[in-house]
């Protein structure tokens, strides 16, 4: 091996930075219509195309086309496409309410509003998602109420989580969302526990749960997978692929060298790509892997491929690390406009319609924010102090008891 | 009443619950047909089908992960760890999500699992299958630990964890397993026949977390132990001729504070004993407490007797694990002052 | 002399380091193109090129493996872990390889990284972004854990922990990286500027691991902090009335044991400050040590004035940070006694 | 989704248990010669058909065939065979020292010598291996000191690691044999640290990485990998897949839903399975993978599909879980057995010359023992306790030193 060059260090970097022209319009995808659709049964050994794929269903006119079609409704369609306009606007709003000093924190899914939609509307009232931060369209596709959940955002005397955790981090599990944590990839696992338990108990349940692209670095998320592999548990597990992680473009967790649904395939089992901007790709892949979990073969690995439009938190300027164009210039489009063309494709909706549920949503988050400002905003409202003491265990101990005189709460 | 060892007792533990409560499951490396790399799960499979007790991957994180997510569902889980060295990779899981799970959602969600593992040394296991992580459990706001010295205990403890709708760590003193060892390591083995705490009842009993037991009562001076250094201290009490009373702690969290306080406000004298190293320990936790506690009626200083602040050293087993000899030391020394 | 925030400091100790030595390189998450989410990194990929300082994947125990494995080869990585309550996934690496390296080896390998992180409360960050672990790291023989409180020993503490050649925890108190912070946090918000620490040589320097700087000599007292705890203690000591002497310990392993014994000596009492909940936290450690080698000399009970057993409280900020407030209240019980 | 049968959870079993006849005889496996040999410059699309093919040079007859036949001297064939055998006296020896009292524990190798021995012979004095606990052959075939490896299994006063660490969890810099620990998997990641930073100093010297397949499930398997996919880290990442974690089945690591070689699948590099008892397929294929590093292509996983004969270490009895008969019926055969009938075939050797290297090894690990036994065993002997107190930091600090007076050593 001599007369080599010597070794070099390759460190990824994203396609274009500020001031370039990005890369993202010219990625080769491919076409909507044209990956296939194996049966539901189908065996992992004959679907290793899969992940290298993309299950698109909508075409550029707004048109279904494939062997992906999913029979929904007009009215679920309408419900969905509601879901996701009250998921932006909410987040617009909750985002100013940020910079005008109401809430500590905020982040926004600007973009990734049909994956939580969606899938919120496949699965039962009884399956468990396990989320990340940027899936609240499933709370909002599911009617949680919109001034608890500015409440908790506010931090204020009726936050549902009284004051404990960070504004946006939510638990609500009688909407089948699990109980979020600062710590990204943390609760991949629980999901396939829950999903292991469910099929123990034989129970119908499955489980649903969430990871960003970034984040498919972690430990946690070989794990999950290991173990969703060993034991067959019935669960859909997602990566929202949204092309950034904070500051790091996709290519820091792998992006260049294979895709995330590529990974189904050390496992074993099934690995979709899919369009995360294309409703009812997004619904009828997960139809797909709900019928497979239910019918006890066990998990499937979903990459979910969309653009995170927006900044990762308020704390965040994306203009800083990427091209200010990016996210006009992404080649799958707006998973609301691509929903609203095909229902007007359908002749289930207009523009006048359109702007009506716009304006309707925008009032009914007017009226939640109004509601939690009457209640109080950071610092001007919370929960009684002794909340903090309580539920570090399920009964105090003297340490929080003699705590809480000690601070005479 | 049977005699059991330790493992046994532990076996029975399980077998009593799996038997009572059909949410109850165990997992973990080995511990299924095989029954356990120290044959605590022995038998289990067996007599409770596959699904009940049965192997894991090697993946700390992944199984107490499973774990929390059975809880969450309405499951008890009970989870083997092989060594407790070899919890760290499973630390973060332990820390920012089952401890944290209850509080963080307001009571939603909650992780009622127990971690079983056998930790401590003398049993020439070297660095990495003899440590004593319980300091690391102890500060983090959430977790139980609990530390059984003896057959009765063990099983009472471990019962009273699976019950428990909190996370529980139960440590088990592997050098404890088949006999009592009161760290003189060039004295024929023990076994657990004849000790009164080997009498272990077939079926269900529990000994509550957070009670610690007056093990020797003293007037001189108070010994706070846990684990395999519960029979080192016995012996060093013996040794020294101190009039001492020892204090079996049996869980650190949540810690019988009163039981401590009133015995070293009698005493005027407190020693530590435990066996990972000093620095950092759980010692340190002890010994402010009790100085904040029993300033007033402390007559010499509080002191520690531990590990020494090196890794567990394979070779050195003998000259790092602290024995009898050194707790006599220390309770000499504190009759001195 | 310029005057440099903590952040500035921090970044000039980084852009010395990699001028000076071609064998250090920087890695973490959002370090590189982006200069870190708290700007410690800016401008550094972009001054000394791609391959000095980058971005990894969203894998703590990733990112300390690797830099343990570079530092094998002979470098001297150092990475970042975006928040330090993100470090608990790398525990494993931390405490299984990186600090037991050299020993296991007997010398024929070992990790000389240096891991930064910013730690502590104050921001509003919430549950998992406001910890203070370093009491975990204080337990474990073979880590060394420095925490600097100004701008000054930030970049003089941060130079000496990469020429050190054991792993070395960096712990930086992120409320004080733009800005001095007493815990009275209603009042206007101070920057560095006019602050003498804040005097900050543009060139190398070093501030020595294991040496606590005496902020504040006093007779009636001896306060030991560290990170933002010094700045709170300097306000509580004046709002206590006491004539306290305040020590900051800069690095708590190793610990600068002579200069604690000495203070505690000369004044006979003592109180223990620090921002991570109270149970098995590092003070339990400092009380013991104090007790233990001033017993004699202590007129009233060693105090530790601390972070509530609770996790860390989004809404509670206030109620939970332990403020001057709380500290005047532990010196003036302390005189009392 | 209504009617389906109620969720049940899988739990996997080995083919067999004690008092059963073994499966492992009827494992449908490629015939010698059949799996294709890419350019070592070929793209990872273009070979992911590898990891579900088996790379095997000798046929039953043993001779060497199909387009893997690597190059390799008589001569060098012959130190192979000499290091295997030398591994598998060594081991039977100190295994039995064990029962005499003579340490507190030893692990043998048997069945997987020629790993080792063909790895190291491969890579450069340079390139640093990454062991776990089963790749003695490493040393053996490098020409490790014996009565040094005899001094660290007694631990004794010569005892190269000062009686700090476990038999067998040696440390041999100068053989390229980075330190080993009891924990498994956490040094996976290291090679891929040393590797990039020999990448990033511009050298030419390549890691080279172990990890068991029951050790596949830890988080460190994956972060290890990714990090060598993302920074394309000059390392060969291997898995010996010798069936058993103890006395866990490798359907327990997900053994039974795809190969261990799949995993690089979800990396983007190349995954090569080998027949890890076939000597020249391991020379082989690592050689292939080190080109391709050195070329600055990146990192390589194979799968070396081997068996473990013996117990997992003097505390297992494997006849507890597995038929008995099971070794004997491994498909695959006893490397030693099968590099020397090829030899044979070759004319490089007979069994005459076969029993006197024997002979000469036994008798090399005889002196050795006794060499080591005239030091001490376990207990007899044992270095300065002061060492105890050194290493802990560079310098020692206030605590050790104070420790180290207490203790009056
Ligand atoms: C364990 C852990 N490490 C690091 C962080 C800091 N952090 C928060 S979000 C984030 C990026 C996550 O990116 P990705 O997984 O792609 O999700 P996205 O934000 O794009 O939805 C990081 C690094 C964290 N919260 N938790
Ligand atoms: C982190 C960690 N977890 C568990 C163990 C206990 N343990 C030691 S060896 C072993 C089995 C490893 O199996 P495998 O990876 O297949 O390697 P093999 O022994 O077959 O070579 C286990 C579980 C350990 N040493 N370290
Ligand atoms: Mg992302
Ligand atoms: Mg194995």
């Amino acid at each position: 091996m001599a007369n080599l060059p010597p070794l070099s260090l390759h460190i990824p970097e994203p396609s274009a930075r500020p001031g370039e022209q990005s890369g993202v319009a010219a990625v080769q995808l491919p076409e909507p219509g044209e990956t296939r659709r194996p049966d539901t049964l189908a065996v992992e050994a004959d679907m290793r195309d899969l992940p290298f794929g993309l299950i698109r269903v909508l075409d550029d006119q707004g048109v279904a086309v494939g062997p992906w079609i999913p029979s929904v409704s007009p009215d679920l369609l309408r419900h969905g496409l509601r879901s996701m306009m009250l998921t932006r606007i909410f987040d617009d709003r909750l985002f100013r309410a940020h910079r005008q000093g109401k809430t500590s924190f905020y982040m926004k899914s600007t973009g990734e509003e049909a994956i939580g939609a969606a899938q919120s509307m496949v699965l039962g009232g009884g399956d468990m998602c396990f989320p990340t931060y940027r899936v609240m369209s499933w709370l909002h596709a599911r009617g949680y109420p919109l001034t608890e959940m500015v409440n908790q955002v506010f931090s204020n005397e009726k936050d549902p989580l009284k004051g404990r955790q960070l504004p946006i981090l939510y638990s609500a599990r009688a909407y089948g969302f699990y109980s979020l944590s600062g710590n990204v990839g943390s609760r991949f696992g629980h999901a396939v526990g829950w999903a292991m338990a469910s099929a123990y108990k034989g129970d119908d349940k499955i489980a649903l749960a969430y990871i960003g692209e970034g984040t498919t670095a972690e430990g946690d998320f070989h794990e999950a997978l290991t173990f969703a592999s060993v034991y067959h548990a019935p669960c859909i597990l997602c990566v929202t692929n949204n092309q950034w992680a904070i500051s790091s473009y996709s290519g820091i967790a792998g992006g260049d060298e294979t895709t995330f649904a590529a990974k189904a395939i050390a496992y074993g089992i099934p690995g979709l790509r899919v369009d995360g901007n294309d409703f009812l790709a997004v619904w009828a892949a997960t139809e797909w892997a709900a019928e497979r979990a239910r019918s006890n073969k066990g998990a499937t690995l979903i990459e979910l491929y969309t653009y995170r439009a927006a900044g990762h938190s308020t704390s965040d300027d994306p203009t800083k690390y990427r091209p200010a164009d990016e996210p006009e210039a992404w080649p799958l489009g707006d998973p609301i406009e691509r929903l609203k063309q095909h229902l007007i494709t359908l002749r289930e909706w207009d523009e006048d319609r359109h702007a009506m549920l716009a304006d309707e949503l925008d009032q009914l988050v007017r009226v939640a924010v109004k509601e939690a400002e009457a209640v109080g905003t950071l610092g001007k409202s919370k929960p009684p102090v002794s909340e903090m003491f309580e539920g570090v265990f399920k009964e105090p101990d003297w340490r929080v008891i003699e705590q809480r005189r000690e601070l005479g709460v | 009443m049977p005699t059991m060892n330790m493992i046994r007792a532990l076996n029975s533990a399980l077998d009593v619950k799996l038997g009572q409560d059909p949410d109850t499951l165990i997992f973990g490396q080995d511990v299924g047909y095989f029954g356990g790399v120290f044959r605590v799960t022995d038998g289990l499979q067996k007599k409770h089908g596959l699904k009940r007790c049965f192997d894991a991957p090697i993946s700390e994180g992944g199984i107490i992960a499973t774990a929390i997510g059975m809880g969450a569902f309405g499951l008890r889980p009970i989870a083997e760890i092989q060594f407790a060295d070899y919890i760290l990779p499973a630390l973060d899981q332990l820390v920012s999500e089952a401890a944290r799970l209850r509080y963080r959602s307001n009571g939603e969600f909650w992780a009622p699992i127990t971690v079983r593992s056998p930790y401590g040394g003398g049993i020439f296991g070297g660095q990495t299958h003899s440590q004593s992580p319980e300091a690391i459990f102890a500060h983090i706001t959430g977790l139980k630990t609990v530390i059984p010295s003896n057959p009765y205990d063990a099983k009472g403890l471990l019962l009273a964890a699976i019950e428990d709708d909190d996370p529980v760590i139960v440590l088990e003193p592997k050098r404890l397993y088949n006999g009592p060892f009161d760290g003189r390591h060039d004295q024929t083995l023990e076994t657990w026949a004849g000790v009164p705490e080997a009498e272990v009842p077939e079926g269900h009993y529990t000994v509550p977390l957070g009670k610690a037991a007056v093990v020797r009562e003293g007037r001189q001076a108070t010994v706070l132990a846990y684990g395999t250094m519960v029979h080192v201290a016995k012996a060093g009490i013996e040794e020294s001729g101190v009039d001492a009373e020892l204090l079996d702690l049996r869980s650190i969290v949540p810690l019988d504070i009163e039981t401590i306080v009133a015995s070293v406000t009698k005493t005027g004298r407190c020693v530590i004993l435990h066996e990972a190293s000093r620095f950092g320990g759980f010692g340190g936790e002890l010994s402010a407490l009790v100085q904040e506690r029993c300033f007033w009626a402390l007559k010499s200083p509080v002191q520690r007797v531990a590990g020494w602040d090196t890794p567990y050293p394979h070779a050195f087993e003998w000259d790092y694990f602290p024995g009898p000899g050194r707790l006599a030391a220390a309770l000499r020394r504190a009759m001195e002052d």
